[in-house]
């Protein structure tokens, strides 16, 4: 219980923080956006092949958008070493991260809200109704894996004298697994294939999500001692 | 209140602290001096639980810190020369923030109390960065006590200071004395350091050389003490 | 058969290019502390 | 004072001309005595140092993680240093693996890159540990360097298993135009591979002292510079 009341200060904090300013989100939500443009400039979306390579835009967009946002995420904690501030609170370390990852959650959730239906429209691609709890399941278990990996390895990184640059280096690697199972299945459901088809996709992220939601409860700290 | 055994810290092959052994009682004020670089901030970010000993115990309250260390937490406050405030946050909501995560009973009342005791009572809904350093620094000195800490630590918390900021730090220094708060000071600033300390040490290349009673000592004493144990063991 | 040949090749160059560079570090390193050493011992000397 | 001239210890010395010795015979062995395998012809010998590296290298990320996790528990550099120089390691056979793969491939089945699962994995595996050896490299602070590294050295090896899994089952929803093919393991083909490994297994350890040696003076060399900084 003591836990959850940690965690959503610590989101509340951070949402407080981001819609006073926006700074984070407008500039997601712009470079998402443009993400679509340059793959409209560079797929011709009246194609065919639009089909195949939508769900792979997709996902090249979000994950590209989060590692902004995630870069951010700790950096943001190092003015008046506030990061301080938190490993002084009495709460387990696991709070922290858990904390962070919540907030870093919702704003690759919100940008995924605004830009998915903007590349359904601007691609023309229909994406059928019965398909959409399935899409939603596979968004969510994506989102929150590389969302998982990502906020544990911006802490890292931000430690390191060049944080932008070697945050999207450790982290591309580490998350093959939640790219590939995320696109897939995506695709998978989005051509309306059986579920027996995308269900082992939904399997594998699930697995990966678990792993990197119960790590950090060993090692976060080992990133947070100063 | 506060005891550390043969603590050592070493950071990569660098020894920082070099077995320091202290005992505090409840109540009493410790006021720390040294050199630069001697291990000073990184004995009290390790007796505040911010940072773990290589080696050695640290007991809060005779209580193991390995083990309860996010209970004892609770019982810590740490006012450094960063203010760990949030700048685009108002000054109640970095208030409420740390108040939530140290679950401060009747919040709200608490807040106001400790506002108006660092006399920001009037900018508490204006967002931090519009603070200047003397009023964030009052504000820090709020954030730290809000909890109502058995120990509160406090590095070089006078730098930067405008003369109504000192004056606001003493009286919640003073008053928290009356309190019978533990209180660990380190500074380099010895008129400001001694008005209200019990006990001195001197800290010099992560070894405590000189640790004695305040009475036994004169403010200029002090000084040449000082520099008589800092030569010596350097 | 030339594949064989381009594979060991490859195979080789690669560990003795490994072993030489960390020859040549380790060659390096011996050098230095070696100035070192004697810099602080002639430093001891004078003093 | 003269200059030291390097000697090494008797186990270095011992661990040399075994691995040296070792590695003559897997060449005897694998050019002069087993029989070529019967579809792919003479291409095929270069399977047994192909899979001897790869199992090298897998080795040496497994002596990282652990290794990894005794810093952490520990706080001694020793075992930082160990780690780095596995990791090194690792990285050089991982290229080896990444280098040899296509080039038998290319041979057998006329691609040079097929994404077949164990070669993407290897591929990933690669950029995993070339992170890690960038984390490595943009931290000053020796502490801050060992115990980053050792964190991300325990959730890249975790994370090798999933890689596996998942590339695995993307490549068998997309079959492969080439299948990975059959290989008839002849007896003598067995043992070749065998002596194979075992060489490289010493060729790690002689490898991993040089490291580590070398590390170890580096951090003396550190140490001196320090004692000359702080104007003795």
């Amino acid at each position: 219980m003591h836990m959850l009341t940690g965690i959503r200060a610590i989101v509340q904090k951070d949402l407080a923080a981001e819609f006073r300013t926006r700074e984070l989100l407008s500039s997601m939500l712009v470079f998402a956006v443009l993400t679509i443009i340059v793959f409209v400039f560079a797929f011709d979306p009246t194609k065919a092949v639009i089909r195949q390579v939508f769900p792979g835009m997709v996902w090249v967009c979000f994950i590209f958008a989060a590692v902004l946002g995630l870069n951010r995420s700790f950096v943001s904690e190092k003015t008046n070493d506030c990061i301080t501030g938190l490993i002084l609170c009495p709460v387990d370390r696991s709070v922290i991260y858990f904390g962070k990852l919540t907030a870093n959650f919702i704003y690759v959730t919100i940008v995924e809200i605004v830009t998915l239906p903007l590349f359904a429209v601007l691609f023309n691609y229909k994406i059928p109704l019965q398909a959409v709890p399935a899409l939603v399941l596979v968004i969510f278990l994506g989102t929150l894996g590389f969302t998982a990996v990502g906020t544990f390895l911006a802490a890292l990184s931000s430690n390191a004298r060049s944080s932008e640059v070697l945050l999207p280096v450790i982290l591309f690697p580490v998350t093959v697994p939640v790219v590939l199972g995320a696109v897939q299945a995506t695709a998978a459901i989005l051509s309306g294939a059986l579920t027996a088809e995308w269900v082992s996709w939904v399997k594998i992220l699930g697995a990966f999500d678990a792993v990197f939601l119960v790590v950090p409860f060993v090692l976060f700290e080992y990133v947070l001692d100063m | 209140m506060i005891r550390a055994v043969g603590l050592t810290k070493t950071i990569g092959r660098k020894e920082i602290l070099r077995g320091i052994d202290i005992d505090i009682p409840s109540g009493q004020f410790v006021t720390v001096f040294g050199p630069n670089g001697a291990g000073k901030s990184t004995l009290l970010k390790t007796l505040a639980l911010i940072s773990r000993p290589t080696k050695g115990e640290i007991f809060i309250d005779s209580m193991d810190t390995r083990k309860n260390t996010d209970s004892l937490r609770q019982k810590i406050g740490v006012i450094s020369h960063n203010t760990f405030l949030y700048e685009n946050l108002t000054a109640r909501e970095n208030l409420e923030f740390y108040g939530r995560m140290y679950r401060v009973k009747d919040l709200k009342n608490r807040i106001f109390d400790v506002v108006s005791q660092v006399g920001l009572d009037f900018s508490i809904n204006d967002p931090v960065r519009t603070f200047s350093r003397g009023m964030q620094q009052r504000l820090a000195i709020a954030r730290a006590i809000l909890h109502d800490p058995a120990v509160l630590y406090l590095d070089e918390p006078y730098t930067g200071l405008d003369p109504h900021a000192i004056q606001i730090l003493n009286d919640v220094l003073s008053q928290l004395n009356l309190q019978k708060r533990t209180v660990f000071l380190i500074t380099h600033n010895f008129e400001e350091g001694i008005m209200m300390s019990d006990r001195v040490l001197f800290v010099v290349r992560g070894k405590i050389v000189y640790d004695g009673g305040r009475d036994a000592l004169e403010k200029n004493d002090l000084r040449s003490l000082y520099l008589d144990k800092v030569k010596g063991a350097a | 058969m030339e594949y064989l040949f381009a594979a060991y090749m490859i195979i080789w160059v690669l560990i003795f290019g490994y072993v030489l560079t960390l020859g040549k570090r380790e060659k390096q390193l011996q050098e230095d502390i070696f100035v070192l050493k004697k810099y602080l011992s002639n430093n001891d000397k004078k003093s | 004072m003269k200059e030291p001239v390097n000697t090494p210890s008797l186990t270095d010395r011992v661990l040399g001309w075994g691995t040296f010795l070792a590695v003559t015979v897997a060449l005897y062995l694998v050019f002069m005595w087993v029989p070529n395998e019967k579809i792919q012809g003479p291409v095929s010998k270069i399977i047994y140092f192909h899979i001897a590296s790869a199992w090298l290298a897998f080795f040496a990320f497994f002596v990282v993680m652990v290794c990894s996790i005794i810093y952490l528990k520990t706080k001694d550099l020793k075992w930082d240093i160990i780690s780095y120089a596995s990791a090194e390691i690792g990285v050089l056979f991982t290229t080896i693996v990444l280098v040899t793969g296509p080039i038998w491939g290319r041979a057998s089945w006329n691609a040079w890159w097929t994404w077949d699962h164990r070669l993407t994995t290897t591929l990933i595996l690669w950029f995993i540990y070339i992170a890690y050896l960038m984390i490595r490299s943009s931290f000053n602070e020796e502490e801050k360097k060992a115990r980053f590294s050792a964190v991300f050295g325990i959730i890249g090896f975790i994370d090798v298993p999933i890689v596996w899994m998942s590339i695995r089952w993307w490549r068998t929803i997309h079959p492969n135009i080439v299948s990975s093919g059959g290989f008839a393991m002849d007896p003598s083909m067995v043992q070749t591979l065998l002596v194979s490994l075992g060489a490289f297994t010493l060729l790690y350890f002689y490898l991993l002292r040089k490291g580590i040696l070398i590390q170890k003076m580096r951090s003396e060399f550190e140490l001196l510079k320090q004692e000359l900084g702080t104007g003795r």
